[in-house]
């Protein structure tokens, strides 16, 4: 889905502002909002696909000129909504009206460091062949304008060479729609300034992204 | 174009009242733990930050060996010194060097190599940046104030799935014989981007 | 350039929201800057490419949330501006600081009529030969991501096919720029749903754009 | 999706004051005399609107040397009832029927044919309309209440340069031997853009 999230190569934006001796946290509700984040996670409802999806769902407006954590509460609101965790109601008032769902699967403060650092691998058990290799041409899909995918729309439609097998991960098109993490096989894929941006593209630059194999044709 | 007061990430103290009663819920429902959120908060403030990646940076510059593995497998040589898991989950290393600079971003939200390099910056997290960055990563590069040679290729790496990237700046010169303590003051966050080089000794 | 007015095909903007016997003003402003911005294009600082792409111009944020006529207005100040008729400092005080640069372009209440229906045509004396014909399969050119130009993203590195031939125009990418007309054939360029939007095109569906000699190479 | 209230094109009053403060600029310094205004103003609330197609749609249906005529040469045949010049400077007609419908856009920005249809409603230049339009013109015609049969082909035009696009609309069945003033009042502006059909008798 080409959302407001799809922002490669757009024009218009201006120029990039760097904060000199940035903090790590702008505001102490900022550093609760990972936090926050983090620990509904841990509670099994979505998965990251989902919680992603429901960012590049936000408005167009909302998200290009929220903070990026702005963008996680939202998003986040969304989802505990979504899962019947927190409803509307209770965030008007401020307080539960009702129990949690699922208390058991708590993140205790002791557990932190432990799940921050196992994080949360994508690969999985090899079950089919790779389809392409290094050095093959390929031609990436249109794409759906529809639903959640992590092919660019810069990329789509364009002609590449396999520059990397990065292994048999999760496909975040199916994860993240909840029809399961259909792994298949992810590849590095390099395309040419001129193939992306034509004759006003920087010359001697080139782009590599992270492609699943449904994205991928031989050219 | 440096930014001495930042504009975006602020908010109203509105802000402050939406997040507290979301955590309040959360808490009455015995769904969230407020002290997990402190140990969250902790970790990406004091323990894990650029000064990790900036380690792996300074061994691969000494040890030969290290750099080898590195170049193997990048993600059990960092992992087995201790930097491993949320947000590095799958790793590869980018080297400079030989007429290439590197370049990462993430154009579709903003993925980043936590577990060695902390939270990413609002400017890694902004339009303009996660916009030109493919399209003209040269001009961007400029605005950091990295001017590259005009033969030097430019390699951008869009994080568009789970994999992370982490860019090895060269080794600048007149730093032989310095410790990996003392290599690694030289690297910088955005070194290990690809938005900075390393800095050079006494600059 | 793909600014915030390169919309199509984008996705997350929702459903399209229509409004039963709409005015054609919905407030008094609206029609004034309406008039404003006809009144000063008169003046002849600008051209209509020129007008356009300080639209383009303006933050993706307010591009999409102003309402249409806020867009027209805030780029007939900025052009204004540009050409030394109105200054910000004029604007903040509400009062003329200066003499207008070109009272005898006004045009009078007397000449509207004239004016409106004499339009300005954009076609031109044919000076080239027709690079393409109807039946000519084409592709499209990647087109820059800096500048003014009227192919849109979407339409960009596809393949396609003339299905007419509009006259020889002036070359709007040119002409904002204020480099010259540049006129040169414009054509119908028709792309099949599944060449623009991949197996997610609803079945049966076409686009044609607009498309000007220098944005096609033959297929 | 219908929409009873509009939220988008009102403003705050601050709008006003702001647009005076230009005009009062503009006519001190006598560049603009605000009876031009008002007869612009006068001109697309008064004379130039959706009537002025709906005429030539209904000669089209009823006078079939004029069809021919706007077939052959749609600027002259259009300009030879009176309708010409701003946003109307190079027109293509563009007929249903024959298992074809027919739809406009404008994507880039909310180029119409003023002189045929008047000044744009506020859907044609959203950003809903602007988008989908092209990628998924039946999902758009479903929300305008216009379903075409699925083998029914769908044209998009997206008016990218400064040609304009009219659609004539299918002429409705019982309407054989009608006037062409009573034929124009089936003719809506939305049956002209592609997002409507023409009205049937007694509808």
């Amino acid at each position: 889905m080409n959302g407001p999230q799809d922002l490669g190569g757009r024009a218009g934006f201006g120029p990039v502002l760097i904060e000199q001796d940035e903090p790590i946290f702008h505001a102490d509700w900022e550093g609760r909002v990972l936090g926050l984040t983090l620990c509904s996670g841990v509670l099994g409802h979505w998965n990251l696909d989902e919680s992603r999806h429901a960012r590049e769902c936000l408005p167009h407006t909302f998200y290009l000129s929220g903070s990026y954590y702005d963008i996680w509460l939202t998003a986040l609101e969304t989802l505990l909504a979504r899962h019947g965790e927190v409803s509307a109601a209770e965030r008007a008032q401020g307080k539960a009206l009702a129990p949690g769902l699922r208390p058991e699967r708590k993140l205790d403060a002791a557990a932190v460091f432990g799940v921050l650092s196992k994080g949360g691998p994508v690969d999985r058990s090899v079950t089919a062949e790779e389809g392409f290799k290094v050095g093959d041409r390929v031609k990436t899909r249109r794409g759906s304008m529809k639903g959640h995918t992590r092919l660019p729309s810069y990329a789509m439609g364009r002609e590449g060479v396999v520059t990397g097998v990065r292994g048999f991960h999760v496909y975040p098109d199916s994860s993240a729609r909840g029809t399961g993490e259909a792994p298949c096989w992810l590849y590095g894929v390099t395309f040419t300034g001129e193939e992306l941006w034509g004759e006003g593209a920087e010359p001697g630059t080139e782009v590599t992204i992270d492609a699943f194999e449904p994205y991928l044709d031989h050219a | 174009m440096l930014m001495h007061d930042h504009a975006h990430d602020n908010e109203l103290s509105d802000q402050e009242a939406r997040v507290r009663a979301l955590e309040t819920i959360l808490v009455e429902k015995d769904l969230v733990d407020p002290g997990a959120i402190d140990a969250i908060i902790e970790t990406y403030s004091e323990k894990v930050g650029p000064q990790n990646g900036a380690k792996v940076v300074a061994r691969a510059w000494s040890d030969p060996a290290f750099a080898k593995a590195l170049k193997a497998d990048a993600m059990t040589t960092i992992e087995s010194m201790g930097f491993k898991g949320r947000q590095a989950e799958h790793m590869e290393v980018l080297w400079n060097g030989g007429g290439v600079h590197n370049l990462v971003v993430c154009t579709l939200c903003s993925c980043y190599p936590w577990a060695v390099l902390g939270l990413p910056p609002v400017w890694y997290k902004s339009a303009p940046y996660r916009a030109r960055a493919v399209s003209e990563p040269r001009a961007v590069l400029a605005e950091f104030g990295v001017e590259l040679p005009e033969e030097t290729r430019v390699k951008v790496w869009d994080s568009t799935a789970e994999v992370r990237y982490l860019v090895i700046p060269e080794r600048p010169e007149g730093t032989e014989g310095w410790s990996e303590d003392d290599l690694a003051v030289l690297v910088s966050r955005e070194s290990m981007i690809g938005t900075g080089l390393a800095r050079s000794p006494g600059a």
